[in-house]
């Protein structure tokens, strides 16, 4: 079990960094039309800043903020919402994932974003819980 | 010969470290060692097919120039570099962190069932 | 056409993928209702791929572009012929399976059956996919999923699993890796990854050796994916501690989607002529495959467990159809795609009886199966159908198969393959009444003096049973319609120039 | 055991490099790679997916069911991860 870190300094520096390398990440995942980018390096930055913590504050702390219930939920929320993005553009009449047909201002751009929402969650999310799974070692 | 060889470098490259990590696989004793050896394996194909999208002269492959809806911009195809390489290796890099992670979580069980993860004392033990 | 005709292929697929995403959530939230959930998609998923399939029979291949847009730039579902039997086939036995599968992990693995039937469900899509589409690097994708799935289900067997896991994770690796190397030869020299696509582009490339590299790299990757001869060192552990669910699932299938894929690269992405002149292919696959036949029954006949036995068997079996394959002519290639739905369906049914007698008795002994002619009189008898099939006896869809790749062998004029396929026939027989004998027939000694043992009747239960009974019924079935299956679909699978 | 390791890597390595003859250069524009399919890409993704990064665009339009069996990959994972390690402990995180 990965116990609490003595060091004060590995502490306060992780909790002030925490919040800034997760804004970036959610940067990367909103950005990933205009610049390098997108749902995977995006939700591997925000797992690692999960995983920042654990490291630094032991996993048990951060099991009580990010419960292993939650997680398994936001994995198979993240691929479900881009198998629901799929399955809408099926039943309104294209092909599975042709976003063209979406009722929004501009589909194509639209349903990509939603697509690298989806993978972005997952991403972490699975990061997240196979640390946990691989960390929990009795 | 020389031009032979200086053409095309980045394949010798793909090859040397591919082999290397085959022959870690198989040749190696301890399961940390192989798992090792498979990234090297795997990561060996990834930077081939890298390669293979490269152009001379090619910038990144982001439409440059874009203020707004600049959809009249014309680009040419030598301009970028082949994006598909790309995107067929994001889905190959998931794939090994994939693989990686479960032969891990394998790892661990082997560990805790054996208490050694040294091939020729686990096979000592199951006999 | 109308809009429910177009969607069918997407929905074999998808469905399966949504459910196996819902599954873990269910699984805090309701436990019981994951089990339902799953036979709801499998059911779903076999629905539509017969109806696709009728489609395909009645108009000819099916493409389907994802996401809109035509196949070199996007990827395609591509259904003919071959890949309608083969996803009827995978969906079929798939959804049997399932539903054996329900009681034998309450009791194996009583705390774990929620992410079983998450990766279960995530397996079968696996295969469907890999039958399915027409894109070489999703194929990649959809082998990767399928692998991923069965490392893991593998792995939570009984002592050696993990061990044994974890060397089918290196060699299949190694396998997936060499596949995803040769897409990469080919992706170099053409520049498409679609398989029509390649089709029209490679003839006249046959003579780059980039072409030849990848082509033998396709080749020795499936074979570790179908576990040929020389590369089958993972199957028999692999298969023999997973847990029975799971090896009457990855059993069957694993390997004969593999032959599929070789089939599929063999035939539809490189043409038939370039694996007959251009490289000695079909020589070294037939010689091969011949050895691997010999050396799979002789090593089953050195086993005790039943359940290893069959393992080394299917090494055999796979030997058989590559040797179909291999030999190239017209008969013996219907027999082989004949017998990879033969022989699906026997080891399956051969697998669900192992896995009930593992969860009455909890023995795979073959010398321990002492009255189970009485104690499961049911299973015994599906074994005895399953165990006459694979000897070839007539009724059963075994001796078709068998027949046909016979005649294959007379039309190539090799007589040692002849000679191969019915000296195998002979070692099929001995292995099966080694254990029938066992099973029925009372020793010898206890006649004597040993009074009459009254053994209650306690059948496997009926979760387990029902699917046994289809299955054995679907081979005596198989057998008489093959002659129709022959003429509706395989028929068109054999290239024209055989 | 090992020299039959080594002469196997060394035929490996033998085949592969053997390939390589054919090959086209190290970033030549006209490789037959950059020539069939992905021009259409790189001309055409800002009139079809109104969207300046090619990269994404091939990943979540083109090809989009690649990112979808990729991400169905990293989900497997994570439940094959669930179920070899998480043992049902004390019923108390359930």
């Amino acid at each position: 079990m990965i116990d609490k870190h003595e060091s004060i300094i590995i502490k306060t520096i992780s909790r002030i960094l925490a919040p800034f390398v997760q804004l970036y990440a959610l940067y990367v995942i909103m950005h990933g039309h205009t610049s390098p980018g997108g749902g995977f390096q995006g939700g591997v930055i925000l797992g690692a800043s999960f995983i920042l913590l654990a490291i630094a504050f032991g996993i048990d702390e951060v099991k009580e903020r990010f419960a292993e219930r939650i997680l398994t939920t936001f994995t198979s929320m993240g691929v479900f919402i881009y198998g629901f993005i799929g399955f809408v553009c099926f039943v309104l009449g294209a092909n599975f994932l042709d976003y063209g047909i979406l009722p929004v201002v501009e589909p194509r751009g639209m349903g990509m974003l939603g697509i690298e929402i989806g993978v972005g969650i997952t991403v972490m999310a699975v990061m997240v819980s196979i640390f946990y799974d691989l960390s929990t070692y009795e | 010969m020389l031009e032979f060889l200086v053409g095309k470098f980045n394949y010798y490259i793909y090859i040397f470290l591919m082999m290397i990590g085959f022959y870690a696989m198989m040749g190696k004793r301890n399961l940390v060692k192989k798992l090792i050896g498979m990234n090297i394996f795997q990561w060996s194909i990834i930077l081939y097919f890298i390669s293979i999208g490269a152009k001379k002269g090619g910038s990144i492959p982001i439409v440059e120039g874009l203020s707004g809806h600049g959809a009249h911009i014309v680009s040419h195809a030598s301009q970028y570099v082949n994006p598909l390489p790309h995107v067929l290796m994001l889905t190959a890099i998931v794939v090994g962190v994939g693989t990686t992670g479960v032969a891990l979580a394998l790892l661990i069980t082997i560990y805790k069932k054996y208490k050694t993860l040294e091939e020729d004392e686990i096979l000592r033990k199951i006999k | 056409m109308n809009f429910y005709q177009v969607h069918f292929p997407i929905l074999i697929v998808s469905v399966t993928l949504l459910f196996s995403f819902l599954i873990p959530v269910f699984g805090w939230w309701k436990k019981k209702l994951c089990y339902p959930l799953a036979i709801i998609a499998i059911s779903i998923s076999l629905f539509s791929s017969l109806i696709v399939a009728n489609r395909v029979l009645y108009h000819g291949p099916i493409r389907y572009y994802l996401g809109g847009w035509e196949p070199p730039w996007g990827i395609e579902f591509y259904i003919d012929h071959l890949n309608a039997l083969m996803v009827v086939l995978v969906t079929s036995i798939s959804l049997l399976v399932l539903i054996s599968s329900k009681k034998s992990i309450e009791k194996e693995l009583p705390d774990k059956d929620v992410p079983f039937y998450s990766l279960f469900l995530l397996l079968f899509t696996g295969l469907a996919g890999i039958v399915v589409t027409g894109d070489m690097f999703n194929l990649y994708v959809f082998l990767e999923i399928a692998s991923l799935s069965a490392y893991a289900l593998i792995a939570i067997g009984e002592e050696r699993a993990p061990y044994a896991a974890f060397r089918y994770v290196v060699l299949g690796t190694i396998g997936a890796c060499f596949y995803l190397l040769s897409v990469g030869y080919l992706y170099i020299v053409t520049g498409s990854l679609n398989m029509a696509d390649l089709n029209q582009i490679l003839p006249n490339l046959y003579h780059s050796k980039v072409v030849l590299v990848a082509f033998s790299f396709f080749m020795i990757g499936i074979a570790i994916k179908m576990a040929l001869f020389p590369l089958h060192v993972w199957l028999p552990d692999a298969y023999t501690y997973a847990p029975s669910p799971v090896s009457s699932l990855i059993a069957p299938l694993m390997t004969k989607v593999g032959i599929y894929v070789m089939i599929k690269i063999m035939f539809k992405v490189f043409e038939p002529s370039f694996s007959i002149e251009m490289l000695p292919v079909t020589t070294i696959l037939s010689w091969v495959a011949s050895i691997a036949i010999i050396v799979g029954c002789v090593l089953a006949l050195a086993q005790v467990d039943l359940k290893r036995m069959l393992t080394y068997i299917m090494v055999a079996e796979v030997g058989y159809i590559v040797l179909g394959v291999a030999m190239a002519n017209r008969n013996a290639l219907t027999g082989a795609v004949l017998h990879i739905v033969n022989d699906a369906l026997m080891m399956a049914c051969l697998f669900l009886i192992v896995a009930a007698i593992m969860f009455k008795l909890g023995i795979r002994n073959i010398y321990e199966l002492r009255f189970l002619h009485r104690k499961m009189p049911f299973t015994m008898g599906a074994f005895t159908i399953a165990a006459l099939s694979m000897m070839g006896v007539p009724p059963a869809c075994g001796f078709f198969s068998k027949w046909y790749l016979i005649l294959g062998a007379i039309d190539a004029n090799n007589w040692i393959f002849v000679a191969v396929i019915l000296m195998s026939g002979l070692f099929n027989a001995i292995l099966f009444f080694r254990v029938i004998e066992n099973a029925y027939f009372e020793p010898a000694y206890a006649h004597d003096g040993g009074e009459h043992i009254e053994v209650s009747r306690d059948e496997a239960p009926l979760s387990l049973l029902i699917p046994i009974l289809i299955m054995a019924v679907g081979i005596i079935l198989l057998g008489i319609f093959s002659g129709k299956i022959i003429s509706a679909f395989i028929q068109f699978i054999v290239p024209v120039s055989f | 055991m090992r020299i039959f390791y080594y002469i196997l890597t060394c035929i490996t390595g033998l085949l592969l490099i053997y390939g390589v003859s054919d090959m086209p250069k190290w970033g030549d524009p006209h490789s037959p790679a950059s020539l069939h399919v992905s021009p259409r890409y790189i001309e055409k993704t800002l009139e079809e997916t109104e969207v300046p990064n090619m990269v994404t665009a091939v990943l979540a339009d083109y090809r989009g069911f690649d990112t979808f069996g990729e991400t169905t990959v990293i989900f497997t994972a994570a439940v094959s991860c669930l179920l070899i390690l998480r043992k049902r402990k004390k019923e108390k995180d359930v």
